[in-house]
C-alpha cells in the first residue's frame, strides 16, 4: 500500500520520520478518504432523510450509499441489516441494553472471554448485574488462543449469548468465530463478534461466520473517529427495540406514544454522523480497491518478518503465539527491565509510535499477571524497513538502559 | 542519537532510585494509613502507607507496579517527607506539582526530587511523576485530586 | 458574516445560485472548520488519552482543547461539565435513561412543551412508559409562545424533571429558561434546555440561564456531523451514571465489575468522535471571531426584513409571532392552495433550499390542526438579496400554480 | 425561467386531478377492506377502501392529506383500478412503481396515470407517487412495503 497516500505519515517527530505501529488504537487515513468528508462538506452537506430539495438528496443518497458499502464489505444479506453508531463501544452497549435486557433473565448466562476488550466486557457485567445473569469467561491455552474444550463446557442451555473478539487486540489471535457460533447457536445462543480488530484486516463475511451480530469501528479500518457498524441478522434486529429515541427514527408521534421507522432507520436517532458514514464509505472504497487479501498478506509478510526478529532479542517476550503463521499484526511485548511506558517514550524518541499498558483488556492482564505490555500493531501500509529499524532501536533502547545506569 | 534526549528524564540517578527503589516493601492490609492509587490510562498502581505523630510523619513505605519514572519519583518522595509536617508536606507537594507543569519554583526544597523537572519535557509522563505525591496527598488530606 | 468563507454556498442548483434556507436543519461550515478535521487528519491523528507518544499527546491536548471552548463558549463553570454527545438527540436521551431512570418513579411526573422537537419529546415518552410518570405538555398561546400561567400549573410538587427548547424548530420563538427554571427548581424539580436552535445562534450562559443541564448539536452551529455537546451541573453530572460503558471511560475492571473515571470522562464510552469535537471547536473559534451578538444582531435583521415581506403575500400564513421583534431566523408557513411540498420542489427549481413537512413536531402539527408546513431558516451568512429573491419567486410560484392550472 | 421545469411533474392534467380527486371522501371506520399508509418524511398520509367482489374491485375511495402528487396519483390509480382483478393490478402496480424509477415499461395500461413519469425528474417527490400504490398494495396483498 501507497504511505504516499497517506498525509501523515509524511512527518518527523523528534527529528525522526515517524514510524506509526499503533493501529490497533486507530489507522491513518489516506487522502482519498479526507478528501471524501472534504468533498461532502464543500459541496453535498444537507441534513439527510428530510429534505425534498436536490442538496438533501444529494447527502442522503451518499449517505445510504455508504450502508451499501458496508454491506458489501461484511457480506451482509441485506442492506437494512446496517445499522450506523458512533463505534464498536456504541455497537456492543445497543446490544446489551436492549437486546440483553429484553432476553437475558436471572436463570441465563452469558459467555464472554478472558481475552475481550472491556468495551465486551463491561456492558456484559452491567447486563448481569441488572438481570441477575451469571457472566462465564472462556479461558485461554498457555499460546494465548481460545480454549475450545473450556468453551464448549461453558457454553449451556442457560447461555443466551455468546460475544467473542474475531481478533485480540492484544495478543494477535483470530478466534474460530463460526465454530464459536454453531456451538453458541446448538444451545440456542446468539453468536456477536467483536470485529475491532478484523474488520480492518481481513475479509469479513457474516454469513459464512455465521454470526447474529457483528460490531466494527470505522477509524481502525483508515475510516473517520464517530462512525463504526450494528450489523444484525434481520430477522433478529426487526425484533429489537431501539437505544435511543427521536428525529429521523421517529414514525409517528402522539402525545403519549410512538412508532418507529423500520430497520435499520429505527435505530438511528437523531441527525446522524452524515460526513462520517460518506467517510467510512471511501475507506471501504480504498481498502476494497486495494484488496483486503492484499492487506492481509501484506500483513502476513510484516509479521513473519517482524517476530522472529523480535523473539532473537535476548529479553524480549512476546505474549501470545510464537508462531509468526498464527499471529496477526498485533504484537504484545515487554523488554526484561524496562517498564512498558519507559520503553514507549524511549521508542517515541526516535519517532516510532506505540502504545503501553493494558490495552483495555486488565482482566486479561490480570491473567497474564502483568501489569503493562508493550504493542506494536501494523497496518498495510507499514514497510519491513520500519520495522528493520524498530528491531536496530530496540537493541539500542536495550543498551541506552542496561549500560548507562549499570 | 535521539536516545539521548533521555536523559533529561532517565538522569543516573532517578533510574537508581527506580533500580533500588527506597521504602519499598508490601504495604500489609493491616498497615494503617494507607491508599491506593491507579493511573488508568497505564496501569499503574502505588500503594502508600505512613506512621504519623500527631501531623508528623515519622515513617513511610510503597509498593506497587509501575514505570521507572513513577518508582523513582515515589522513592524520592518518602525520602524527603519523612520528620516533615503536614503542612511542610503540603506545600511541598504544590512546588513539584508546579514543577511538573513547568512553572517557576524553588525546587531546592524537594531534594533529589528535582531531579525529575525533566518530566515537563515528556508530557504524556507528568502523571507517573505525580502519582505518588497525588496518593499521599488522598491519604493525607483525603481531598479529590484535582484535575 | 462572508459568504466567501462558505465553500458550499457557492454553487448552482438547477442552474441558480443556490440559496441555503434549511439551516434549522443543518448548518454550513466554513472553510476554517473543514480545515481544522483535514489539518487533524492529515497531522495529528490518533487515538486519545491512551498513548504516551508524541502524535497521540497531539490528539489528545486539540480534543481536550475543544471542551475548554465549549465551556466558555456556554459560559458552563468547570470544564468537567461538558461531555461530548453525538448530538442533541443523544444528550437528551442519556439523560432519559440514566438521570430519569433514576430518578422518576410512578408518582412523578415530567413536564415539557407542546412545540418540542420529537427528540425532547419521544425519550420521556419512553421513560413515562417505563416508570409509569407521567408526561405533561405545557400549552401554547395563540401567538404560539409558551403559556406561562399553563406552566405554572403543570409544574408541581409532583414535577421531577422540566425539560423545554430554548429556541423553537418551528415557531420561531425563544423560551424564557431562565424564569422557567426559577419555577423548576421552586418545586425542586431539575431544569433541562433543548439548545440545539440557540446555541448557533444566540449567546448562551447556562449559568445565567440556571439550568441544570444544556444540550445542542454541533452540525447546527457550523460545526462537523456525529458531535454534539450535553452539559451538566458537575454536582448532578457527578451522581449520574454512564449510559455506555466500555474503553476511555473505564478505570479498572475486574471479573465481575468496573469503576469508571472521572466526569466528564465518565461518560465518554470508547473512542469518540475526535475530529468532530475538533471540529466543533473550530466552529466554536469561528462564531466567537465572528461575535455571537453579531449574529444575533445580522439574523434580527434578516427577520425584520423577511417577516413583512413575507406576511404581504397574500395567502401566506406565518406560525408563531409575526411580530419579527419577537420572531427568531426560523419562519414557518405555508401558501393557501399549494402544499408545503409542492411549494418546496418549485423553491428547489429556483435553488432555494427550504424544508417541508412536520419539522419532527407532530404533536405541535397536530395542535395546530396542520400536516405540513414550509420553513426558512436564516443563518448570519443569509443575506437580504437572498430574502429578496426567495419573495419574488414565492410570487412566481403562486402564479404559477393559480395561473397555469386554473 | 426554471419554474417551467416545474412542467415535467405538474402537467395540467395532473393538477386537475390534484384539485378535483376522483373517487375522494372520507373513509368511515366502518368501511370494509382499508389501509392506510403514512410518509413518515413529510406527513403525508392516505387511506383507501375498496369493495371487492372475489378478485374483482368494483369499487374504490380514499381520502387524506397530501401534496399535489400524491392527491394526483392516488386519484389516477382509483379510476385505473376500478373493474381489474388482483392479477391485473400487480401487473399495473409493477409497471407503474418501475415507471417512476425510470425503467423502461409499457405505459399505455397506466392510463392517466403515465403523466407521472415525469417524477423520475424529481427523486424526492417519488415516493409522494407511489404511496397510494404501496397503500393498495398493502390492502390487496398485505405485504410489507419493499424497500
Ligand atoms: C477488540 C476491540 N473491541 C472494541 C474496541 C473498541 O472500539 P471503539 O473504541 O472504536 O469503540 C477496540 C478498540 O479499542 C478493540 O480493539
Ligand atoms: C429543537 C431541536 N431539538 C433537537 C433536535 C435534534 O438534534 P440532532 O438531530 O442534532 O440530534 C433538533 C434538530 O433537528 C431541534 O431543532
Amino acid at each position: 500500500m501507497k504511505q504516499a497516500d497517506f498525509p501523515i505519515l509524511n512527518q518527523t517527530i523528534n527529528g525522526q520520520r515517524m514510524i506509526y505501529l499503533d493501529n490497533a488504537a486507530t489507522s491513518q487515513k489516506p487522502k482519498q478518504v479526507i478528501d471524501a468528508m472534504t468533498h461532502y462538506y464543500q459541496v453535498d452537506n444537507a441534513n439527510v432523510h428530510r429534505g425534498i430539495y436536490d442538496l438533501s438528496e444529494r447527502a442522503t443518497a451518499a449517505y445510504e450509499a455508504s450502508r451499501d458499502k458496508v454491506q458489501a464489505f461484511i457480506h451482509a444479506k441485506y442492506r437494512k441489516e446496517i445499522v450506523f453508531t458512533r463505534g464498536t463501544t456504541e455497537s456492543i452497549n445497543w446490544l446489551a441494553s436492549t437486546y440483553g435486557v429484553a432476553h437475558v433473565t436471572a436463570d441465563d448466562d452469558i459467555v464472554i472471554s478472558y481475552m475481550e476488550h472491556h468495551s465486551n466486557i463491561v456492558p456484559w457485567q452491567q447486563l448481569a448485574q441488572k438481570t441477575g445473569a451469571k457472566l462465564k469467561y472462556v479461558n485461554l491455552n498457555s499460546d494465548g488462543t481460545l480454549d475450545m474444550s473450556d468453551l464448549a463446557q461453558k457454553i449451556t442451555d442457560q447461555t443466551k449469548i455468546v460475544s467473542i473478539a474475531h481478533a485480540s487486540n492484544v495478543l494477535g489471535v483470530v478466534n474460530p468465530i463460526q465454530e464459536i457460533a454453531n456451538i453458541a447457536h446448538q444451545h440456542g445462543a446468539i453468536m456477536i463478534a467483536d470485529g475491532a480488530q478484523s474488520a480492518p484486516h481481513m475479509v469479513v463475511d457474516v454469513q459464512a461466520l455465521g454470526v447474529d451480530f457483528f460490531a466494527f469501528s470505522g477509524h481502525k479500518m483508515m475510516g473517520p473517529t464517530g462512525i463504526g457498524v450494528l450489523y444484525g441478522r434481520l430477522s433478529l434486529l426487526e425484533q429489537m427495540t431501539p437505544a435511543q429515541f427521536g428525529g429521523e427514527m421517529i414514525e409517528r408521534v402522539s402525545l403519549t406514544g410512538a412508532t418507529f421507522k423500520p430497520v435499520p432507520w429505527r435505530f438511528e436517532a437523531g441527525t446522524p454522523n452524515i460526513a462520517g458514514a460518506i467517510g467510512l464509505g471511501a475507506a471501504i472504497d480504498y481498502l476494497t480497491a486495494y484488496g483486503m487479501t492484499q492487506i492481509e498478506n501484506d500483513e502476513r509478510q510484516l509479521v513473519a518478518y517482524a517476530l522472529p526478529k523480535l523473539l532473537a532479542i535476548s529479553g524480549l517476550t512476546v505474549y501470545g503465539p510464537q508462531d509468526s503463521a498464527y499471529h496477526t499484526g498485533v504484537i504484545a511485548f515487554n523488554l526484561a527491565g524496562i517498564h512498558a511506558h519507559d520503553l514507549a517514550t524511549a521508542l517515541d524518541q526516535e519517532g516510532i509510535e506505540v502504545r503501553a499498558g493494558h490495552h483495555c483488556a486488565q482482566p486479561l492482564m490480570t491473567k497474564l499477571n502483568l501489569s503493562a505490555t508493550a504493542r506494536i500493531s501494523v497496518y498495510s501500509y507499514n514497510t519491513m524497513t520500519e520495522i528493520d529499524r524498530l528491531i536496530s532501536v530496540l537493541e539500542q533502547i536495550k543498551e541506552y538502559f542496561s549500560h548507562e545506569f549499570a | 542519537m535521539s536516545l539521548h534526549n533521555l536523559d533529561n528524564l532517565y538522569r543516573q540517578s532517578v533510574m537508581a532510585y527506580a533500580k533500588h527503589p527506597r521504602h519499598y516493601r508490601p504495604v500489609a492490609t493491616t498497615d494503617c494509613n494507607q491508599a491506593t492509587k491507579y493511573n488508568p490510562t497505564c496501569g499503574d498502581t502505588i500503594t502508600i502507607s505512613v506512621e504519623l505523630s500527631g501531623d508528623l510523619i515519622t515513617d513511610i513505605h510503597f509498593y506497587g507496579d509501575g514505570c521507572a519514572i513513577s518508582k523513582a519519583s515515589a522513592s524520592m518522595m518518602t525520602d524527603l517527607v519523612i520528620g516533615k509536617d503536614k503542612a511542610e508536606i503540603q506545600q511541598l507537594m504544590d512546588n513539584f506539582l508546579k514543577m511538573t507543569m513547568g512553572e517557576q519554583v524553588d525546587t531546592d526544597t524537594l531534594g533529589e526530587a528535582q531531579l525529575l523537572a525533566g518530566v515537563t519535557k515528556f508530557p504524556t509522563r507528568i502523571k507517573c511523576a505525580t502519582l505518588p505525591w497525588h496518593t499521599l496527598q488522598a491519604l493525607l488530606f483525603s481531598k479529590e485530586e484535582a484535575k
